[in-house]
């Protein structure tokens, strides 16, 4: 079956979830992984979004963190205070996802300024939301984002959220007891992280791609596992569900 | 208590230039007809506040209302940029623009802590986090039971919120439901309150006993406006306007097209407009 | 995940000896019939967390399964004191028991604390309060932004917590409504929790999206026990056993006449004993 | 018409309780007197309970502060920590009642022990509550007691709710910005807070009533104010809507 890099991007993600994970998930790739996992291998995770609404089963991708159908097929949905206090704080996420405009290879995100400095930013993005504490109080951090060089950077210009920080020690230094970004799917391959350095190494590589074009999409010295798989391709029942659920989200979205 | 008044009178009594005021919905119930109503009566050197900015703060920025925004995440959701806030706060046009940023977990912990009457929320939060080396209004304290650094943040107490909400009962008391988001507690930590509804029903009888609910004696003043949430969404009356969001990115990204835009939608009607912007769902709409 | 279990099961599998346990309700949905295991299974030293302790509490003392009571309130409502805790805490029968005193706000603030994960929970009060000066559990904290002295307390996070609600669905999330108390935070802020229900039903379709449910994937086990809550009461199954409370005065206040009670009707019956002393009000139960 | 001593006190207290108040209802005789008002001449007066019902209109006296009548007749019923934080602590409400089982003449309350110190108490009673900060949050504080020796004493035995303090003077050194206790009502007289001394006045005296009276149930040197008035007897309107509130009382607690 032919695939889009997007598909075989939000497939891998799709895949790492766990049946029994509570996932907080962001709008765009995340949401699609999250969903396309709860529609296949998963069906009893338990998708939590940061609008209050707790264990959500839409049936078409929302658009934003807040559309109607999330609350409508919730289990319950709290005021945003309690989701930070007592969901995100409390300690109660298995997997927050998150993705940025930079990235380093400790899974340091910038999603605030680029260019400048903070007070004079040559672009000023929307800035961290939730990242900052989602960071560091879910169980793990997975990061879904496509490859490139303008994103995927030796230095971060601002740190929005901390991944395992500059050195790649700075959670312990911190405090901090969650165990930080684990894993990146990208539209060409899977990185997971270094149990002693922190850096992210390559994994898995989807088919069809080279380690040159991971290198060429990559702002830092890419590592690669001594162990390195090929990324098994999206299976029939994995891409069916995905275009199944795309569909529905393109069609509900066009009604309106 | 509550007075039923009319959105004019609502924001002219209650929303004076210089005002700390909030905005809030968290995607859903944004109150878009009460900001087009501040719009109009040229409000000026406002502090706005607000978790996640959308649209109606860009276009008060763009008016030149807005003196400072106090905010955790501002774009246009699913879609990108704030258009006329970057141009506010890169360009300095139509006049320049002071922010102060925090995280969402900062923001909703401040207005828990204002509704609740503290001078600051604490958290464990901010850490490893950037913005603690650039906003001074990220602090900390030590816990004096187990020593843990835990952050600290003022508290919001706005001059003015503002919220739309679903309906209010003849005695003004008001019912949010669905994404209720930080509203109740917005509301509970001004001075201030105003509130928009889609309906005025004669009472909750039918409403949960632990449904959010706002007691009249808690707001200012309660003004049906239909459709008042439109480009957002208000659950059980109508959709959110996808398209809309898209099409404002255009018309945001030039400052002659923003303002024409401005003042063929916002200047020159009133908020009857709202109600033929948004097709009801409900059949008895 | 939720595990549908029997009462006995649910107590020997969750409470252990020397655990820290809170059975908390706010005058309605009191957990008695978990109470009843609890002393039917002779746990020991056990630290009970209440904020308003009333006859299970004193029930539990009086069978000597309690080391210790943190509270803030601790009498028979309306009625007057507790005679086995007076007992226990006056003439040290059947042991001695410590106790640790808190006001309402800051046990409130301690298990939202608890349910937030936070080491502490900060709060304006015990000024000038006498507790303050006993509990060396009562602190301070200074502002960073005011300077203003407020009081810190330590969160609660027990081993267990139990309560009793309305209903379960299939899936095992609970739903509890009207007097909704401190509940949500007491199993939020425990290890473990157990939560008996007056009926399971095959979904939530028909409740508010905003009402108090408890999502499966927080409890550990789900106990149907029909008028478990007695003399307590379930808001839409039966009301208060109000004769009962005054009845239990003269019951507790002499030794031998509470340990008859307790053979009687704790240790020689069952959870099924409950659904007889309650007059369920809705037609179909 | 003749009345009780207890339907006098009732019916004082419940004349100080305006329209526009937002009362913190403790069980017992202050929810007699606020529910009194309400279905007299404050018919508009939010009444809260701290089991988190609030703007409740109770058709009976509910026995316990969690009732199932005052949730079914709320505006809205919150959760308890909301109800300390938000309604309390957030400064909504105007007047707070508050009993004891001891008082002294600055309005300071003790429901914590009687006897011995506080860790040997000779009796100890139920604790403070929400007194604590129901003392301190809310805008004033009318207490409503049986006046007798015992109860009204010269020096509580424990400080479970700070009135004026040990001198007239803690609030300010505490910076405590609520005005504290400002009415005292009983079965003999009404007592006002001197604003000076901040010690209580007798400025009403229930008919029938004598100071000697007064001064042989009282346990500190009793002050009376310059111009003492006489308390109008309960008028008919007053005793009709007290006793058939009494009468649904007893008959629906009857019927439990």
């Amino acid at each position: 079956m032919n695939y889009t890099p997007t598909e075989m991007m939000t497939v891998a993600a799709a895949r790492a979830i766990r049946n029994d994970d509570v996932c907080f998930v962001g709008i765009g790739m995340p949401s699609a992984a999250c969903n396309l996992a709860r529609l296949t291998h998963a069906p009893d995770v338990t998708l939590i979004y940061e609008s209050g609404t707790i264990g959500t089963k839409p049936d078409v991708l929302p658009l934003s963190i807040g559309d109607g159908e999330l609350c409508d097929t919730a289990v319950t949905t709290v005021a945003v205070p309690e989701m930070f206090r007592y969901w995100l704080q409390g300690g109660r996420i298995s997997v927050g996802f998150l993705g940025a405009a930079q990235l380093d290879k400790f899974g340091n995100l910038n999603t605030t300024v680029v260019g400048g400095d903070y007070h004079h930013p040559k672009v000023r993005l929307p800035g961290g939301g939730g990242a900052p504490e989602i960071a560091t109080s879910c169980g793990e951090i997975f990061i879904v984002m496509k490859q490139s060089k303008r994103g995927f950077v030796e230095n971060i210009d601002f740190m929005t959220s901390l991944g395992h920080g500059k050195t790649g020690k700075e959670r312990e230094a911190l405090g901090v007891k969650t165990k930080g970004p684990s894993r990146l799917t990208t539209d060409l391959c899977i990185m997971e992280t270094d149990p002693d350095t922190r850096e992210f190494v390559v994994t898995s590589i989807h088919p069809g791609v080279t380690r040159e074009q991971i290198r060429d999409n990559t702002g830092w010295a890419v590592r690669f596992a001594e162990q390195v798989v090929e990324t098994p391709a999206p299976n029939e029942i994995e891409l069916g569900a995905l275009r199944a659920l795309n569909e529905r989200t393109a069609r509900a979205h066009a009604g309106q | 208590m509550t007075k039923f008044v009319s959105l004019k009178d609502a924001i002219a009594e209650n929303v004076f230039d210089g005002d700390v005021i909030a905005l809030e919905g968290f995607t859903h119930l944004i109150p878009y007809a009460a900001g087009h109503e501040i719009i109009r009566q040229q409000k000026k050197d406002l502090t706005l506040i607000r978790m996640t900015p959308d649209l109606i703060y860009d276009q008060l920025i763009g008016m030149g209302c807005v003196k400072k925004m106090i905010f955790s995440w501002g774009g246009n959701p699913g879609v990108g940029s704030l258009r006329r806030f970057r141009d506010a706060y890169e360009n300095g046009w139509p006049r320049p623009l002071e922010i102060e940023e925090h995280s969402h977990a900062a923001m909703a912990n401040a207005y828990e802590a204002g509704a609740a009457g503290l001078p600051c929320a604490i958290f464990r939060g901010y850490l490893g986090a950037g913005l603690a080396e650039v906003n001074p209004n990220i602090r900390s304290i030590e816990c004096p039971f187990t020593g843990e650094k835990l952050a600290a943040v003022p508290s919001i107490r706005p001059d003015v919120t503002v919220i739309h909400a679903q309906k209010a009962n003849r005695n003004g008391d008001v019912l949010i439901e669905g994404i209720v988001g930080v509203q109740k507690e917005a509301v509970l930590a001004a001075k201030r309150a105003i509130v928009t509804v889609e309906e005025i029903v004669d009472n909750f009888d039918d409403v949960h006993p632990n449904a959010c609910v706002l007691p009249s004696w808690t707001l200012k003043a309660v003004v049906q406006v239909r459709g008042g949430a439109h480009p957002s969404y208000a659950k059980g009356y109508y959709d959110r306007d996808n398209a809309f969001y898209k099409a404002w990115d255009p018309i945001a990204s030039e400052r002659e097209s923003f303002q024409s835009w401005m003042q063929d939608n916002v200047l020159n009607v009133g908020p009857d407009a709202f109600a033929s912007r948004v097709a009801f769902t409900n059949a008895e709409q």
